[in-house]
Order: C-alpha cells, then structure tokens, then sequence
C-alpha cells in the first residue's frame, strides 16, 4: 500500500513536470522567436528600405547583407523547431537534452555562462521520471536566475561522484534570503523543486544570501 | 540650426541589430553615433563620459537595466537627452511604459531608415515625435 | 466525501487536458514556424538572389516584394508569440480562443474550412475548467481530423440552445466503425473526450460510417 502511495505521488509529480517544462518551453519559444527573429527580420526590412537603386556597389552588398540575415533567420527557426519537439526530448539521453538546454540559452548573450559537463555520454537516471524531473529542475532555477538574479555569469556543472549525479548551478546576482526549514514564497518553483528532489531521494542546498549570488547544488544517488 | 551634428548613442543588447542599425544610420551625414551599449547598465558607465548626448535610441528587453528603467534614470539624471524607443514590441502597455519613463517616441524596430531619421530629428528639435503608435494610446 | 472526489477527478482532468492543449499547441506552433515562416524566407531569399543590381527599375520593384514578404513574417511572428502565451489563452473568452484556433487552422489552407459560430460574444461557460475542455475538445477532433480522416471539407459549428452550449465538428472524409457503448481505441483522444464530457454533465455523440465521414456533436449545460 505504501509503495502505491508513493506510485501515486511519482504519478502526480510526472504529469505536473510535463506541464510545466512545457509551459517554459513554449515561452522560451516564443519570446526566442520574438526576440531573435523578429529582430533579424526587422533588420533585414531595414537594410532592404535603405537600399538608393541608383548606387549599384552599395545596393549589391546590402542587398548580400539582407540575404545573409535571411538564411541566419532560416536556420534559427530550422533549430528552433526541432528543439522544442516535446515528446522527443529525452531521447538522446539527459546529458544531451541538458546540453541542448544551455546552448540554446547561452545564444542570448544575456549572460556569460560556463557549462562544465563531466557526464559520461548517454548517461541516464535509472528511475524513468528522474529525468524528467532534472531536467525541470534546471529550466526551472535558469528561469529563477533571468526573472529575479539581476545576474551577468552562469555556472553551470554536471557529474557523477560516489554513484550519485550532482548538478551544480550558479549565478552572481543579488541573491536572496533563504532559509531551508522555513522557506515562505509565493512562488511554487522552489517548492516543487524540494517536492521532487525528495521523491527521488536527493538533495537540494540552497546557498545564498543578499548581493552575495546564489549557488544550488543537486545529488540524487544514481539508482 | 541646419547644419548641426546630432549626438546619438544606441543601446540594445541584440549586437547584430545594433551594428546594423549604427551602420545604416552612418549613411545621414548630420547623425553621429557616439557610442553603442548593450543594456542600461553599460550606458549608466559611458554616458557620463560623453556628454552632450542628444537622442538615445533604446530597446526595452536587456538584460541588467531594461529599457524602461534605463530612460527613467536618463530623464531624472541628464533632462537634456533625448530618449527614442526602438522595439519589437507593439503592445499598448509597452508603449505607454516608455512614454511614461519619459521618452519623447516609440519606433518598431522595423521602421525604415527615413522614419528613423525623421523621429531622430524631431526628437531632437521638438523632444517628442508622434506616430500611430504613440498618437493611438 | 462524494464532492471532494469529484472536485479531484476535476483537477486531474483539469492539469491533463492542460498538458494535452500545450503538447497540441507545442507542435502546431512548430509546424507552423516551418511552414509559414520559413517558406516566406524562403522566398524573399529567392527574391533577392534574383536581382540584378545594374537593372535599377526591377531592383527597385524585387526589392518592394521582398519588404512586403518580410513584413508579413514578422506579423506572423507577432501573432504566434501573442497566441501562445499560455496563460492568455482564455483571457478574451472561449468563443474568442475558439475563433483563434480555427482562423489559425484555416490558414493552413489543407482544408476548406465552414465556421459558423453563433456564441455571443464574451460567451463563457460557468464552470471554470469547463471552457478548457470545450477548447481541448475542439482541438482533439480538428488533430483527429488531419491526422485520421483523408477530408476536404470541415465544417465547424458553436451555438447555444435551450442553455445548452452545442460544438458541432464535421468532416467529409473516410469515416470510421464506432460503435459509442463498445468503442476500443488505442488511442486516449476519443476516451478522454467521453471523460470530461461526463465530468460536465454533458452528452458527445459521433455519427460516422466507413466512407461516410464523421460528425460530432457536443452538449454542455450552460451551468
Ligand atoms: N537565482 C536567484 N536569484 C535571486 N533571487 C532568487 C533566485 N531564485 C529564486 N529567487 C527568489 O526566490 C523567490 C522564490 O522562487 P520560486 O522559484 O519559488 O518562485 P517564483 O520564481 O517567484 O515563482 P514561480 O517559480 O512559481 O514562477 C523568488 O521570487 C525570488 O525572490
Ligand atoms: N474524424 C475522423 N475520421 C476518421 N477516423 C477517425 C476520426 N476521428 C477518429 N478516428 C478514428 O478513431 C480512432 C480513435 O481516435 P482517438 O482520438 O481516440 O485516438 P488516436 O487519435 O488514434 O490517438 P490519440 O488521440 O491518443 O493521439 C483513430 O485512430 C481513427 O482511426
Ligand atoms: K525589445
Ligand atoms: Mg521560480
Ligand atoms: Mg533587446
Ligand atoms: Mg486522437
């Protein structure tokens, strides 16, 4: 009875992770495709306005510069596209989806990020949620680290030590008050991250302060 | 008045845009880009050193110091320069934030060369430049 | 005791047929990037590379096209980034999400699509997961429709009658055996449908036949 119960909460747990790293992933796809697109196309509208017909030379190379943006564009939506195909996500493996996740991030260059990946290739987490769950469990402190960090610099580490996966990452914002026996938030980010990481048997510390940037670090034993 | 070189800085966090924009502007002899920054930020550090600055043209999505509350800290610390908001954006919230924070116009960002160049100019002589945009809000 | 079992069969329905809208909305959003945008790129790179700088008359008439092409990718974009702001999706009421969907899917131009919707404006139903479901219904038939079906013609009916919202979707296509008290499926579609209807105490009834195509007819009590 007690190992249905559990079942149960993994159930629960697995659909609400669904949802929400497809919740993030459809506004990370569109605020890319606003963000990235959209501005090369209005440059390319830009460029093209400007073009005088009757000065040959520069018309050529504004014109070659137009096409340059355009095929840019091309491509990003091509990676676009396959990167946010939900269902097929995890199938080359955690190490490659989180890798993924951070290339795409780092294109911003909002911030200076570091990703240090010791994970041996096609590494996976024996519990088939645990994933999943992971993988949420980084979208989730990224999004924490663009909407409230005020930070310029990510790091970003994953490994295996002792049969268990750590997952470190840190940012050098402004930090925030946390206490680990008593975290009150209106948010549910950092409670369901605690949810989860319990379900898998893990853990999560949370070390920050204010102006002092925060650091999070994940174990969760490999089986 | 006619001959006169307007003093601009640019700042938006996409680089490629920003280079784009700085070298299409190049094109108006009486404009000169005197600076680029890619946030609020960076603009706080150089701006101070390279005073008179007459029109800023902002983004409003940057990392660090967003577009809103970078033309705020302009129209409380340096009154005499001039904000133009350049955005993807065409939604009435974003626009009237902008106004609000004190820039005197709003451009998409896929507005052509002579919009720009006409926005830049009134923005400069009159300190405000109205289109559809920020006539309809 | 019986209510509170209720309320949770709502909620579980409720974060499922959330997922099931994203996940939807997810590949639609895909798809339509590749198809629409990318092919308007597509052709204004075609465009471009078609111009012959010392013939100034056409430069100048290829270049307007190519202006007229670029802006309507980044409408498109607009469009699409608005659309999916997850949360958004009913702000303006069902009828409005509902006309949303289809105006989308008619511009795929696959199918000729008839949509009469006879709601009021601002029409919504009362109970608050109910206009959820009605939308993942009208998604789960129109997916059904492409991927099932072989049709033409769609025909897409609202309306509301003796205080009962009505949702009629008809197809011209292959049809199929459906036999409403022995269906077996292996797919979820149909059976999740037949769940949430009950849940509002509603009626769905499929009329097909092998070649005869596939009509389906939905009943919600207003409250
Ligand atoms: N990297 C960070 N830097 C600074 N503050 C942070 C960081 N991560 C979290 N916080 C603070 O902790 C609070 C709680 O985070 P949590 O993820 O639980 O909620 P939220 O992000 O506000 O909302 P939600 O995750 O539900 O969308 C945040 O509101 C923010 O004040
Ligand atoms: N409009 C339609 N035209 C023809 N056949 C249909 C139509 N709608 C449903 N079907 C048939 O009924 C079957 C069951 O549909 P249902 O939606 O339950 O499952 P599915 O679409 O196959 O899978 P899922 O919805 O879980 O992705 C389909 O596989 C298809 O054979
Ligand atoms: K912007
Ligand atoms: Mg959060
Ligand atoms: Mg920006
Ligand atoms: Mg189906």
């Amino acid at each position: 009875a007690e190992k249905n119960a559990m079942n149960q909460l993994f159930e629960e747990q697995l659909i609400q992770t669904k949802l929400e790293v497809q919740e993030q992933t459809l506004q990370n796809f569109a605020a890319d495709l606003h963000d990235n697109i959209g501005q090369l196309l209005s440059l390319t509208n830009v460029t093209l306005a400007s073009v005088n017909v009757n000065d040959a030379a520069k018309t050529a190379s504004k014109i070659s510069s137009a096409q340059e943006l355009i095929k840019r564009a091309i491509k990003e939506i091509r990676i676009l596209a396959k990167l946010h195909q939900g269902e097929s996500l995890m199938e080359n493996g955690l190490s490659d989806a989180i890798s993924q996740e951070v290339q795409w991030f780092q294109r911003n260059a909002y911030f200076k990020v570091e990703f240090k990946n010791n994970l041996p290739d096609n590494f996976t987490l024996s519990h088939p949620y645990a994933n999943l769950f992971v993988y949420r469990l980084l979208q989730e402190c990224l999004s924490n680290i663009v909407r409230h960090a005020d930070a310029t610099e990510i790091f970003i580490f994953l490994g295996v030590k002792d049969d268990c996966f750590t997952m470190e990452i840190s940012d050098n914002g402004k930090g925030f008050r946390y206490n680990e026996s008593n975290f009150q938030s209106n948010g549910m980010g950092i409670n369901n991250m605690q949810k989860r990481i319990q379900l898998l048997n893990g853990t999560m510390r949370i070390m920050t302060a204010e102006k002092k940037g925060t650091r999070i670090l994940f174990n969760i034993p490999c089986n | 008045m006619e001959s006169e070189i307007i003093r601009i800085a640019l700042v938006d966090d996409h680089a490629l845009f920003r280079s784009g924009i700085a070298a299409l502007l190049k094109e108006f002899d009486d404009l000169m880009i005197v600076f680029e920054a890619s946030n609020g930020k960076e603009l706080q550090l150089l701006l101070p050193q390279h005073l008179p600055i007459d029109v800023v043209l902002m983004d409003i999505k940057m990392p660090g110091l967003n577009g809103f509350d970078t033309t705020e800290w302009i129209s409380t610390h340096y009154p005499k320069t001039a904000v133009l908001a350049l955005s993807m954006f065409d939604e009435s919230i974003d626009i009237i934030k902008m106004l609000k924070a004190g820039a005197g116009g709003y451009l998409l960002k896929e507005s052509s060369p002579e919009e720009l160049y006409a926005a830049i100019t009134a923005i400069h002589q009159n300190g405000f430049y109205s289109n559809e945009l920020v006539s309809d809000q």
